[in-house]
């Protein structure tokens, strides 16, 4: 991943300046900013990380709980994607008990919907599926729950299938805080929970929605996806975030 | 049920003139005691309830308007709280608790007998609109369990007798019977 | 118009010489336990009787809060006759009228010497069933509002903090964290907007003290939190209370105006810099809201969903302000800590667990209702002199308490003193104060499952682990209580328990496995009954259901 | 190794599946030769056996549990075999195969013996396996000591697994396996 840049600020005087801590990740002596996270300090050193409902330019979550990490002197565990660093932290970001515990929060993950790459418009190019390659998941030892999800087809260039859907949130996320028309939102909760747009109306007819497609290029799987591409063609490109980040706060200055 | 000016456009929330309703008003009320801040849409969800007896579509966006608060998110809103329904509730309303203290007590056998009686699941209303069913987590009346509450009015040491007989009485009532508005606002108020 | 301790003073002298003009006090209950059972007719009939008998100079009918022992209500009290009575009906009062001036009707009257009253301690009910809780001037003679005035009047916020923390109060929500540590963390903070949030969101299934402190008692509420906001300062307060119950919700809101019209709350209370005003928020139905951050952001009207911490409130609350969030019960122990100091609090109870605790008895037991102990009570001694023991003959086999994050607590340690501390060493904890009784004809496994359907459907879905591993947990506890499951089911519950509770974004994920867990460490062998010989002991699980996939 | 041959002895079964995977075997090509002389296919849908024999070194299992017949099997399998290998998406995941979970068994049925039937509708209830309600992988029913992934997996996959357990090694699946 590409350092976040500084960004200029106008300088302050009624605090302290912004602190640079030194700190361990996975026994390599690394620095981070006080306002940066683990995972972003790790990244920025090549140290990897899993991540699912993190992404860059989007506001943390910390939920999807693959990116936990351990901290050295604490029993408890740790999201990297929401824990900011500090002085002398002993970060371990890769451990048996770590890996144990990712794969099978993955696994729940996949048992939570009907996850079957081989019909999937994105097999080949979905974060959920490399995750199963990189975390070592080779099956999914809990039940199945094969809730029966639908497909909603009405929009005319997007398509949204809740079977793929691993509630990241991405699309609500980028929607509100990028694109501003806050069209999706979650229904339910826990088990239930679903991706809605409006007040669940199907996304052709939603009255909010711009078309811009922001949704479709972050979402992870292939619960969102373009119509009339096929499954070679179906690639995400989430880099526009931080660019329309970085310009947006260039405008502000 | 839903008032004449329903679905104001996102854009004017200006568009709710003088109307007949008197539900409607208490709702605007609401929302003018909060000073249309969107942090009263929880409030004002409640207030919609009580007055209507649930969360009508027109109605959420009739307050999505007013208080400026996303469509997606009313309905997130709206149902992620077990408190608001969006279906209308029937003529009569049972609710069973499904606390620890009622469970042990023994709601559970109750339950499957009247889900099996009225032919319907919790949260759900006969197809004749006589009865509503639902589940409480937890009433906060622990020592008289098993309890429930029947159109508002909390009962206590419930058998299944006590409550195949209540839900008898009511399905067996006379089509003419009509509730007082004083016991539609009690029910609304309890559930 | 501002109040002095003079007016204050004078209205409880006027409330208490309208009461004592009266030969006879008859006190109802009018909690919801006792008005569903109809108590309000009941205090109709007695009002219509002592009309028709023309004793309207001498006897006295008042509403009050809780008496306790829900189980035999409607209950009435007769002062100074000291005579309580149960179960009483509508019809009952010619007769109860009729023999005020000679012997009790003896059919209805409890026991005076009662193990249920007289092992009780009581500070934070020391109000219900005593006052009026609809009228303020009612809290004020029985010396409520004093302490308020104690501390804006003779104390700094620090003192009042010290005090708070001399007293060695810990949370009564269920975690226990140290108040007076909280109160000094949200003190500290620079930031000149703070808030005081009070958590009456009683969501644990089978606990209804803050229901009936609520409903007993609301001022004794809104005096801790005012005394709260001048120690920290903050000059706004929310009380964030279930909708669920539509008295305790009602009786606040009346409480308020109360307040407000007297200038107890408002401004420049008590002649001083100090204001503090509180607003109600309802809570619509979700148990995650008892979270501090999910309550947070439904006070700001949006899902109530956690968020990690830190930040945590007390830093980053409600609009980003530093924001102390107590329980009823806590803010209820404010006022006497600071009226009678915290080292009388802290001569209370345990080293650890200082001070009192109210509990919800319910369940097999025969003396269900409310009770306030000191902590490390035993738990036999609550169970078995206060409760009365087991209903029926039948034999006590646990008890549960904390709710769905709580644990089961076999017969083994009945002579375990309650605290905060023993109760988490056996796999429990001490929760917001629910005590579920259970009897041999309870079966541990259908329990597990029911706190488990619990989690499941309260689970708010942000996070995975527990929004699907608490699934996948119900889904294995349903199988064996089928008959269905198999001896590595076990195992999968064991692993997933770790998982959830290891993973889990916030605490009701985190310790969403705890009944599952005490109920394995104490009774895996009603587990594996269930899978190896498809027997449930207690008879409860519907066995039989032959698995469809083994053929 | 079993005293008769010393050749390692496989076996390899098609339950609910499409046959995909024994192609995708089969698309090992010439290298297949290269390995003949150290195995022995003593049971398969490519060979002529009828009864599943005793002693089997290993087996590739394609295709997920979807009948009474299939778990039979199952458990034949296992009794019989000292290492057995989800063999696909199908065997490890239900897959496709699965697909058919989120409805009710009933409705599948009725929808394509009687509804889609263009010639005598009827739900087929004579003389065959009983249909479960829920399609399962194979590891639902027995133990599995490989899972090799893939619609199909690759037949480098395939190869590598077959290498390794002639070596007696772990296979190297990293950048040659996934779901899909």
């Amino acid at each position: 991943m590409t350092p976040t840049a500084p960004i200029a600020q106008k300088p302050r005087t009624d605090v302290n300046p912004v602190r640079i801590y030194t700190l361990r990740i996975d026994g390599r002596d690394v620095s981070g900013r006080e306002d940066e996270t683990i995972l972003t300090v790790a990244r920025q050193n090549g140290i990897f990380i899993p991540t699912l409902c993190h992404l860059d330019g989007l506001a943390e979550r910390g939920a999807c709980r693959l990116c936990i990490v351990e901290i050295q002197g604490s029993p408890k565990l740790f999201a990297a994607c929401v824990t900011l660093v500090k002085q002398d932290m002993d970060v371990i970001t890769d451990s048996a008990r770590i890996r144990d515990y990712r794969r099978k929060i993955l696994e729940l993950i996949f048992s939570e919907r009907n996850h079957v790459c081989a019909v999937c418009v994105v097999n080949g190019n979905c974060e959920l599926q490399d995750l199963a390659v990189k975390l070592g998941m080779t099956h999914v030892r809990y039940d199945y729950l094969n809730p029966p999800q639908s497909v909603d087809a009405s929009h005319p260039r997007f398509s949204l299938d809740h079977n793929r859907c691993v509630l990241c949130l991405r699309c609500i996320r980028v929607c509100k805080d990028i694109e501003g028309a806050s069209t999706w939102d979650i229904s339910g909760r826990g088990i239930h929970a679903r991706i809605i747009s409006d007040l669940n109306q199907p996304w052709g007819e939603s009255e909010t929605c711009t078309g811009c497609g922001k949704c479709v290029q972050v979402c992870p799987t292939g619960a969102l996806s373009e119509k009339g591409k096929s499954v070679a063609e179906m690639t995400k490109r989430p880099q526009f975030l931080p660019y329309l980040q970085m310009m947006r706060k260039e405008a502000e200055i | 049920m839903t008032p004449a000016t329903a679905s104001p456009a996102l854009s004017s929330p200006s568009l709710s003139p003088a109307t007949p309703d008197k539900r409607l008003r208490i709702i605007d009320r609401t929302m003018r005691l909060h000073g249309y801040a969107s942090h009263a849409l929880i409030e004002t969800l409640h207030a919609v309830q009580e007055a209507f007896g649930y969360l009508e579509p027109d109605l959420m966006r009739y307050v999505a308007g007013r208080l400026k608060v996303p469509l997606s998110r009313v309905y997130a809103v709206a149902t992620f709280y077990h408190f608001f329904t969006l279906k209308p509730p029937g003529e009569h309303t049972c609710v069973l608790c499904k606390g620890t203290a009622c469970y042990i007590s023994g709601t559970a056998e109750i339950f499957r007998k009247v889900e099996e009686m009225l032919g319907i699941h919790a949260g759900e209303t006969t197809a004749d609109g006589k009865i509503s069913l639902m589940t409480a987590r937890c009433l906060g009346a622990c020592g008289l369990a098993p309890a429930g509450v029947f159109d508002g009015t909390v009962v206590g040491n419930l058998t299944l007798d006590t409550v195949v007989n209540k839900l008898q009485a009511w399905r067996s009532h006379d089509a003419d019977h009509r509730e007082s508005a004083g016991d539609r606002e009690n029910r609304n108020r309890c559930r | 118009m501002t109040l002095t301790i003079e007016n204050l003073q004078e209205i409880a002298k006027t409330e208490t010489d309208a009461v004592e003009s009266y030969r006879y006090r008859i006190n109802v209950c009018m909690a919801a336990g006792c008005l569903s059972c109809r108590s309000d007719v009941v205090k109709a009939s007695l009002e219509e009787e002592i009309r028709r008998q023309g004793k309207e100079k001498a006897c006295l009918v008042r509403g009050v809060g809780c008496l306790g022992l829900c189980a035999v209500g409607p209950l009435i009290d007769i002062s100074p006759l000291n005579v309580t009575y149960q179960a009483v009906q509508p019809s009952d009062a010619p007769e109860i009228i009729g023999s005020l001036t000679g012997a009790p009707v003896s059919r209805l009257l409890l026991p005076a010497d009662q193990p249920f009253f007289s092992r009780q301690k009581k500070i934070v009910l020391e109000n219900c069933g005593i006052i009026e809780p609809e009228r303020i001037e009612s809290y004020i003679a029985a010396g409520g509002y004093e302490a308020l005035y104690q501390a804006l009047r003779q104390m700094s916020p620090r003192q009042v903090i010290d005090e708070v923390t001399a007293s060695g109060l810990r949370g009564r929500g269920g975690a226990g964290f140290p108040t007076g540590l909280k109160w000094t963390t949200v003190y500290k903070a620079r930031q000149a907007v703070k808030y005081v949030v009070c958590n009456a969101d009683e969501g644990d299934p089978g606990a209804f003290m803050d229901r009936s402190v609520l409903e007993s008692d609301p001022h004794r509420v809104i005096e801790g939190m005012a005394i709260a906001g001048y120690a920290v300062g903050a000059s706004r307060g929310y009380i964030y209370v279930r909708a669920e119950y539509p008295l305790a919700v009602e009786r606040l809101r009346r409480a308020i105006k109360q307040a407000k019209r007297l200038g107890v709350l408002g401004e420049n209370i008590f002649n001083t810099p100090f204001a503090f005003d509180i607003q109600l928020r309802l809570g619509a139905g979700a148990f995650v809201c008892g979270e501090e951050t999910a309550l947070i952001a439904s006070i700001e009207g949006r899902l109530g969903r956690p968020r990690p911490r830190p930040p945590f409130p007390a830093e980053f609350g409600l609009w980003g302000c530093p924001t102390l969030i107590n329980n009823v019960e806590t803010l209820a122990n404010i006022a006497p800590i600071v009226r009678r100091g915290g080292g009388w609090f802290a001569g209370i109870g345990t080293e650890k667990s200082k001070g009192t605790k109210v509990f919800a008895l319910a369940g097999k037991i025969n003396n269900t209702g409310l009770i306030e102990v000191p902590m490390g009570t035993t738990l036999r001694e609550i169970v078995f002199d206060i409760g009365g023991g087991i209903p029926a003959g039948r034999r006590f086999k646990a008890v549960q308490t904390g709710g769905p994050s709580g644990g089961c607590v076999p017969e083994q340690f009945l002579d375990m003193p309650v605290d905060y501390d023993s109760l988490r060493e056996v796999g429990a904890i001490m929760g917001s104060g629910g005590m579920i009784v259970m009897d041999d004809g309870a079966c541990m496994v259908d329990v597990a499952k029911f706190f488990m359907e619990f989690c499941m459907s309260e689970s708010c879905g942000k996070c995975a682990p527990c929004r699907v591993g608490t699934t996948q947990l119900f889904g294995i506890l349903e199988r064996i209580t089928a008959g269905d499951g198999s001896i590595e089911d076990i195992d999968t519950l064991k692993e997933l328990c770790d998982l959830v509770g290891a993973t889990s974004l916030c605490g009701l994920g985190q310790t969403a496995p705890n009944p599952v867990k005490s109920t394995l460490r104490y009774f895996e062998n009603e587990y594996t009954a269930h899978v190896r010989r498809h027997h449930c002991e207690a008879g409860v699980c519907a066995m039989g259901k032959a698995r469809e996939a083994t053929t | 190794m079993s005293p008769p041959t010393t050749k390692t002895r496989i076996a390899t079964i098609w339950l609910d599946g499409c046959s995909g995977c024994h192609m995708s075997l089969l698309d090992i090509d010439a290298r297949l030769a290269a390995v003949a002389g150290s195995i022995d296919l003593v049971f398969s849908p490519l060979v002529d056996t009828r009864t599943y024999p005793q002693n089997v070194d290993v087996c590739f299992i394609e295709g997920a549990a979807s009948s009474g017949e299939d778990v039979e099997k199952l458990h034949l399998i296992r009794r019989n075999t000292r290492q057995v290998v989800a063999f696909g998406d199908c065997a490890v995941t239900g897959n496709v195969p699965g697909m058919r979970n989120r409805f009710a068994l009933r409705e599948v049925l009725t929808r394509s013996y009687l509804e889609n039937a263009t010639h005598q509708p009827r739900i087929p209830d004579r003389d065959i396996p009983h249909l479960f309600e829920r399609v399962r992988p194979v590891h639902a029913f027995i133990d599995v000591e490989m899972f090799l992934p893939g619609c199909p997996p690759a037949a480098d996959a395939i190869f590598e697994v077959l290498s390794a357990l002639l070596e007696g090694r772990p296979p190297d699946l990293a950048g040659r396996a996934r779901f899909g």
